[in-house]
C-alpha cells in the first residue's frame, strides 16, 4: 500500500466516473425502453395491463431502490442466473426508473386536452392512429423537461449500487478515504463529480421548462 | 449435485470472492488493483488448478450470499469458521493466522472484555469479531456494526468509535501507513485462522483445496505470502 | 431452481425488525417535520429575503438536489469530523435527511409561494401587515396548501432514501436486513421482507402525511362541504 | 329517406338523464339549428350523433346504417358525418395544410399529392389559401375556426355538426366564420349546428330545433320558431336572447 | 388642513412616466370619485396613496405626516389609510371573522377576545353578521367585498381608498357593495374612490377628480363636471360611459 497522493485520488475518481456515467447512460437508456413499453400498456384498451402497470409502478416508486439492487442481486442469483454486480445494478436501474418514466409520461399524455382526442376521433382515427399522429407527439414535447430533470435522479442512483459492490464513483471513493484518511478530501470531490455530471442536467430541465412555458409552437 | 471442481475445469476459470477492505489480506494500490494476502492466495489455488482467476471484490456481510448464489467459487476473504456458518457452506483446512482482537488508542483504557461497558465498538458486520465479540461484550457496549471494513476503520479513524474489533494484522497495516489515530491492540477476542468457503456437499473441491494448502505449506509458498504480508513466518500450528 | 425459501429466521430476527422500523419511524418524523421548517425558512430567503441570503440558499439547494444522498451521508458522518464537527450516526443520518429534505422541499415551497397571487400580499401590506407578518399570516399557509400533495410525496421519498443509512451504522429497517441475513444467511429473504415493510410504511406515510394536510388546512374540507 | 335518423334518443351520465327521448330526422341538404337554454343538452345530442357518447337507449342512423359502438362502425359513421368544435381543437404540432391532410392520408390512406391538393382546394374555399404553412399558434381564432372546417370537409362529409362554432371568437371574427357556414349551405351542405347567432339561424337556416331540458320542446321553420313561438319557455328563451 | 396632500407627484413604470404631477388635497370628511379612461393612472395613484407603490418624484403626506419609504413609516401610514381592491383579496384559509380579526391582533396586538368584539361589530355594519364563521368561498363576490371593507374598517383608518370595488361583481351583486359605501359616506368616512359608476359617483361624492394620461385634467362638484365638463377629453369620456 504506496502512498496515494491527491492526484491519485482524483484520477482514479474520475476513472470510476466513468462507470457512473456508463451506468447512467444503460439505466436511462433501457428504462427509457422499458418505460415506452409499459406507457403502451399503462394507458392502453386492456384494463388488466393497466392495473398490472400501475402495481408495477406503486412498487417500485413505494420501495427503496437500494432494495431493490439487493433483491436485483440476491433474487435474481437464485434464479440461476450469474449475477454479476453490473448485471444486478443495470436490472435494477432500469426496472426503477421505468417505474417512473412512466408515471411522468403517462401525466404527459393526460396532460393533452380531451378536444384532441375528440377532434382525431370525429375524423374517423382509431385509437392506434390518435396516439400515434395526434397525441404522442404533442405528449413527447411536453415530457421532455421533466425527463430531463428526472435523469438527475438516476445519475444520483447509481450511487447506490456501490453497496452491491459495483465500483463506480462512490465505491471508490469510499475505498479511497479508507486507504488515505482524507474522507474529507475524497467524499468532496465525489460531490463535486456528481455535481459536474448532474448540474448541467438539471440546469437544462429548468432551461427547457422555462422555454415551454413561453412559447407552447410546435 | 453437480461436481464443482469439474465445473471449474470445464469453465477454464475461477470466481474468487475476495476483499478490498481488509490490509494486509486485500486492499487496493494506487491503481485500484486488489491486493494482498488473500489475493496471492487465489492466485496461487488457480495457478494450480491450471485455470484462469477472477477476482471478485466483496465485503464481509456478503460474502456468503456471493457464495450461495454462486456469483463466486470460493471465497478467499479471511473468512474464520464457526458452527453457524459451517452449517452453510463448507470450509477447507486454514490457510492462514487471524488473531482478532479488540484495538483503541493508546489513551483509552481496556484490558478485558468487561471494560468495554459503556464504550462504543466498531466492528464489521457478519465478520467473526461480530460473532465472537456480540457474545463476550457487556450488555451495556454499544457495538456499532458496519457495513464493510471501510466502514469500521474510518469510523475509527474519524472518531466516530472508541475503539474497533479487528485483525491484529490489519491493525498493523493500518499503523503502517501513519494514521491520524494509531491502534493499539487492548486485548485478543480468538485466535480465528482464515479458511477458503464454499459450497456445500462437493467432496471433490474440498479434497482438491486441501492438498493444494498441504502442499503449499509443506514446500514454503504459503510461508513466503505470510512473509510478503504479515511480515512473519507462517505459524507452526496452523 | 435448487433454492429453498426458508422464512424459520423471522421467529429469531423479529426483535430485530421491530427495533429497525421504529428507528426508520424516528428518522423520519424528524427529518420531515425538521426538514420542512428547513424547507420553509429557504422557500422565505430564495423569494423574499435579502439578496445574498437567496444566493446562499441557491447554492446549498443546487448543491444538495445535485449529489446523492449517501454522499451527503458519508460527507457529512466520516467527513465533518475532520473538521472537528462530531456528531452520533442517529445524529449525523437525521442532519443528512434534514438537509436534504430542506432542499427539496424549499423548491417545491417556493414554487407554492410564486403562485401566490400579488393582491393576496398587497391586501397584508394594506392592512399594515409587516412583510414577515403577512408571508406569516397571509401567504404561507395557502401557499404549503397547495403544494402540500408534492411535498407528501417527497417526504416519502426522503423516508425510502434513509435506507441507506444503515451504511454509517444506524439501526434501521435497512440494517434490520442486513444484520439478519449476515447471521441466517437468507439474503433474498431478508431484503424481501424489508421491501415489503418499506411499501407498508410508504403508503402508510403518504396516506397519514395528506390526512395531516386535511387537518391543517380544513377550509378545503368546509368548502366542499 | 332522411340523412341522420334519430329516434327515442336517451342518454344519461350517472343518474342524471341529459337527452330523454330525442325524435330528429334531418333530410339530404337540411339546415338545422339547435337552440336551448344552457344544460338543455344540445352538445349531448350533437356528440351522441358523432358517437363521441355512448347512448343509452333509442337508435341513431346515418344515410341508413345503424349507429353500433365498435370500432369498425363508428369510423364508418365518422366518414360520413364531420363534426367542428367551440374550441376548434386543431393539432398544434401540425401546420394548418398539415391539419387538413392528416386525417386523409391516415384515414382514407389517399397518397400524399393527392392530400396535399385537397388541402389546398379546402383552405382556399375557407378563404386561407395563404396559410397551408402556418401553425395553429400563428392564426386567429377564426382563422383557426376556419382551417378546422377545411379539415372537416377535406374528408367529404355528408353532414357536418357544428357546436357553437363562434363562441370561442372575439366578436370582430365571428362574420368570417358565419360567412363560410352560410356558403357550405348555400352549396348544399347537410348542416346540424347548436348557436346562440339567432339572426344568423333565422337568416340561413331551413328549420330551428328548441331543445329544453332534454327534450325537443318545439321546432319548425324559423319564421315560425321567432315569430310564433307556441310555448311560454320558447317565449323567454327568445326574450331572453333578443 | 388637509388629511391627504399630494404634491407633484411623478411615478414611472421604468422609463413610462405613468403619474406625471399630480396634485390633490382631500380634507376630513370628503368624498373623492377618481374617473377616468382605463390606463389613466388612477390605480396607480390610489397605490402611491396606500404605500405600495414608490414614488419617483413629489411628496404624499397624511394626517400630516410625510410619506417616507422605510418600513417602519410604511406601516404607520397604512393605519391611518385603508385600502379595499377589485378582487376583495380576502384570506382565502381564514374565516370572514378571523379575516377582520387577522391585523387588529398582529399588527395593533389586540387581544382576541377585543378582535372578536370589534370583527363582530364591523361585520354587523356591513350587514354580515351571520357569516363569522364563512369561509370566502362559501360567500358571494358582493359578501366577499363587504367583509373586505369590514376588514379594512376594524382598523380604524381615517380614510379609506377603493379601486373599482365593484367591477369584479355581477351585475346583481353591485348595489349591496355600494350601499355600505354610501352608509360610510354618510357617516362622515373620508373617501377616495376610483369608480365606473358615474350614477353612484354623481350622487355620494363631494368631488369628481377626472384623470387623464397620468394627469388630473378637470375637477369639481359633481354637478359641475357632469353637467358642464370643460375639456373635450371629458365630454368625450362622458359621452361614452353614458
Ligand atoms: N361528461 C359529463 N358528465 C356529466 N354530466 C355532463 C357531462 N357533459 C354534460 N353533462 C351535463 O349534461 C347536461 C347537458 O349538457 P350539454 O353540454 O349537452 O348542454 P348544452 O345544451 O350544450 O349547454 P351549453 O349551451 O352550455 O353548451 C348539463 O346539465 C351538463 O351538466
Ligand atoms: N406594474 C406595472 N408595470 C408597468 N406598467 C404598469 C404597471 N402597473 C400599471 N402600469 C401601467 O401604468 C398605466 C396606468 O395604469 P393604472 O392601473 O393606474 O390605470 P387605471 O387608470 O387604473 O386603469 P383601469 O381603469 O384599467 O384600472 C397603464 O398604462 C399601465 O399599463
Ligand atoms: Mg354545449
Ligand atoms: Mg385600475
Amino acid at each position: 500500500m504506496s502512498q496515494i497522493g491527491f492526484a491519485d485520488i482524483l484520477w482514479n475518481l474520475i476513472m470510476a466516473a466513468g462507470w457512473t456515467v456508463v451506468l447512467s447512460l444503460i439505466s436511462f437508456v433501457g428504462g427509457g425502453l422499458l418505460g415506452i413499453v409499459l406507457l403502451f400498456a399503462r394507458i392502453g384498451k386492456v384494463s388488466w395491463l393497466r392495473v398490472v402497470v400501475k402495481i408495477y409502478t406503486e412498487v417500485f416508486q413505494g420501495t427503496p431502490l437500494l432494495m431493490q439492487l439487493f433483491l436485483a442481486f440476491f433474487g435474481l442469483g437464485l434464479l440461476g442466473i450469474d449475477v454479476p454486480p453490473s448485471l444486478a445494478a443495470g436490472t435494477a436501474l432500469i426496472l426503477w426508473t421505468a417505474a417512473f418514466l412512466v408515471e411522468i409520461w403517462r401525466g404527459c399524455v393526460s396532460a393533452i386536452a380531451k378536444g384532441q382526442w375528440e377532434a382525431s376521433a370525429s375524423l374517423g382515427m382509431t385509437y392506434v392512429e390518435q396516439m400515434r399522429h395526434v397525441i404522442l407527439p404533442q405528449a413527447f414535447k411536453i415530457s421532455i423537461p421533466p425527463t430531463v430533470g428526472f435523469s438527475v435522479q438516476v445519475v444520483k442512483g447509481t450511487a447506490l449500487t456501490s453497496i452491491i459492490g459495483f465500483v463506480e464513483v462512490t465505491k471508490a471513493g469510499t475505498v479511497l478515504a479508507n486507504a488515505t484518511f482524507q474522507p474529507f478530501t475524497v467524499y468532496g470531490l465525489v460531490a463535486l463529480i456528481y455535481f459536474i455530471l448532474c448540474y448541467p442536467l438539471s440546469l437544462s430541465a429548468k432551461a427547457l421548462e422555462r422555454k415551454m412555458n413561453v412559447t407552447h409552437r410546435h | 449435485q453437480a461436481n464443482a471442481l469439474e465445473d471449474i475445469s470445464a469453465a477454464g476459470k475461477i470466481r474468487v470472492a475476495v476483499p478490498q477492505d481488509f490490509p494486509p489480506f486485500g486492499s487496493v494500490g494506487a491503481d485500484m488493483a486488489p491486493q494482498g494476502y488473500d489475493i496471492d492466495m487465489a492466485a496461487l489455488i488457480a495457478d494450480k488448478l491450471g485455470v484462469d482467476l477472477e477476482l471478485v471484490p466483496v465485503t464481509s456481510a456478503n460474502r456468503i450470499p456471493y457464495l450461495q448464489t454462486k456469483k463466486v467459487d470460493l471465497v478467499i476473504s479471511s473468512m474464520g469458521k464457526n458452527a453457524e456458518r459451517d452449517a452453510v457452506i463448507d470450509f477447507s483446512e486454514p490457510y492462514a493466522p487471524f488473531y482478532n482482537g479488540v484495538f483503541a488508542p493508546a489513551d483509552v483504557e481496556i484490558t478485558e472484555a468487561s471494560d468495554l461497558s459503556g464504550k462504543i465498538i466498531g466492528v464489521t458486520r457478519g465478520s467473526i469479531e461480530d460473532l465472537e465479540l456480540t457474545e463476550v461484550a457487556p450488555q451495556d457496549a454499544t457495538l456499532k456494526r458496519y457495513e464493510d471494513n471501510n466502514g469500521t476503520i474510518s469510523a475509527f479513524l474519524s472518531g466516530q468509535v472508541e475503539a474497533i474489533a479487528t485483525g491484529n494484522v490489519v491493525a498493523a497495516a493500518l499503523i503502517e501507513r501513519n494514521p491520524p489515530k494509531l491502534p493499539e491492540m487492548k486485548f485478543l477476542i480468538k485466535n480465528s485462522p482464515c479458511y477458503i468457503g464454499f459450497n456445500e456437499n462437493q467432496p471433490e473441491l474440498m479434497a482438491k483445496l486441501n492438498s493444494i494448502i498441504e502442499t503449499a505449506k509443506a514446500d514454503g509458498d504459503l510461508d513466503a505470502i505470510s512473509q510478503k504480508w504479515l511480515g512473519m513466518p507462517l505459524p507452526a500450528d496452523l | 431452481m435448487s433454492y429453498q425459501f426458508n422464512f424459520d429466521w423471522i421467529a429469531t430476527y423479529w426483535p430485530v425488525f421491530i427495533a429497525g422500523i421504529w428507528m426508520t419511524i424516528q428518522l423520519i418524523v424528524v427529518g420531515g417535520i425538521v426538514g420542512i421548517a428547513l424547507g420553509i425558512l429557504c422557500a422565505w430567503a430564495r423569494s423574499e429575503g435579502p439578496k445574498w441570503l437567496g444566493f446562499i440558499t441557491a447554492i446549498y439547494v443546487e448543491l444538495i438536489r445535485n449529489t446523492p444522498f449517501l454522499i451527503q451521508l458519508f460527507f457529512i458522518f466520516y467527513g465533518l469530523p475532520a473538521l472537528g464537527f462530531r456528531m452520533t450516526e442517529v445524529q449525523a443520518a437525521m442532519l443528512a435527511m434534514v438537509i436534504n429534505l430542506g432542499a427539496y422541499s424549499a423548491e417545491i415551497i417556493r414554487a407554492g409561494l410564486e403562485a401566490t397571487p400579488k393582491g393576496q400580499v398587497e391586501a397584508g401590506a394594506s392592512l399594515a401587515l409587516s412583510p414577515l407578518q403577512t408571508f406569516r399570516h397571509v401567504v404561507l399557509v395557502p401557499a404549503l396548501q397547495k403544494i402540500w400533495p408534492a411535498l407528501c410525496s417527497q417526504v416519502v421519498i426522503v423516508m425510502l432514501g434513509s435506507s441507506v443509512v444503515s451504511q454509517i451504522a444506524v439501526e434501521d429497517l435497512t440494517y434490520a436486513a442486513n444484520f439478519t441475513q449476515s447471521r441466517s444467511f437468507r439474503a433474498f429473504e431478508a431484503y424481501f421482507v424489508s421491501t415489503l415493510i418499506y411499501l407498508a410504511l410508504a403508503i402508510a406515510l403518504r396516506f397519514a402525511l395528506l390526512a395531516l394536510g386535511d387537518m391543517i388546512f380544513a377550509t378545503k374540507r368546509r368548502a366542499t362541504r | 329517406m332522411s340523412l341522420i335518423a334519430i329516434d327515442a334518443l336517451k342518454k344519461s351520465y350517472g343518474k342524471t338523464e341529459v337527452l330523454k327521448g330525442i325524435d330528429l330526422h334531418v333530410k339530404q341538404g337540411e339546415v338545422i339549428a339547435l337552440i336551448g337554454k344552457s344544460g338543455s343538452g344540445k352538445s349531448t345530442l350533437l356528440r351522441c350523433i358523432n358517437g363521441l357518447e355512448q347512448i343509452n337507449d333509442g337508435a341513431i342512423s346515418v344515410a341508413g346504417e345503424q349507429l353500433i359502438n365498435d370500432e369498425l362502425h363508428l369510423r364508418a359513421l365518422r366518414l360520413k358525418v364531420g363534426m367542428i368544435f367551440q374550441q376548434f381543437n386543431l393539432f398544434p404540432h401540425k401546420t394548418a395544410g398539415q391539419n387538413v391532410m392528416l386525417a386523409q392520408q391516415v384515414v382514407k390512406k389517399r397518397p400524399k399529392a393527392d392530400a396535399v391538393a385537397m388541402a389546398r382546394k379546402m383552405l382556399d374555399r375557407v378563404g386561407l389559401s395563404d396559410k397551408f404553412d402556418s401553425y395553429p399558434d400563428q392564426l386567429s381564432g377564426g382563422q383557426q375556426q376556419r382551417v378546422a372546417i377545411a379539415r372537416a370537409l377535406a374528408m367529404e362529409p355528408m353532414a357536418l355538426l357544428c357546436d357553437e362554432v363562434t363562441s370561442a371568437l372575439d366578436p370582430e371574427l365571428v362574420a368570417e366564420v358565419l360567412q363560410v357556414v352560410r356558403d357550405l349551405a348555400a352549396e348544399g351542405m347537410t348542416l346540424v349546428m347548436v348557436t346562440h347567432e339567432m339572426a344568423f339561424a333565422r337568416d340561413v337556416c331551413s328549420r330551428v330545433v328548441f331543445m329544453h331540458q332534454g327534450r325537443i320542446h318545439e321546432s319548425g321553420p324559423p319564421e315560425q320558431v321567432f315569430n310564433n313561438p307556441q310555448t311560454p319557455e320558447l317565449r323567454s328563451f327568445i326574450g331572453m336572447t333578443g
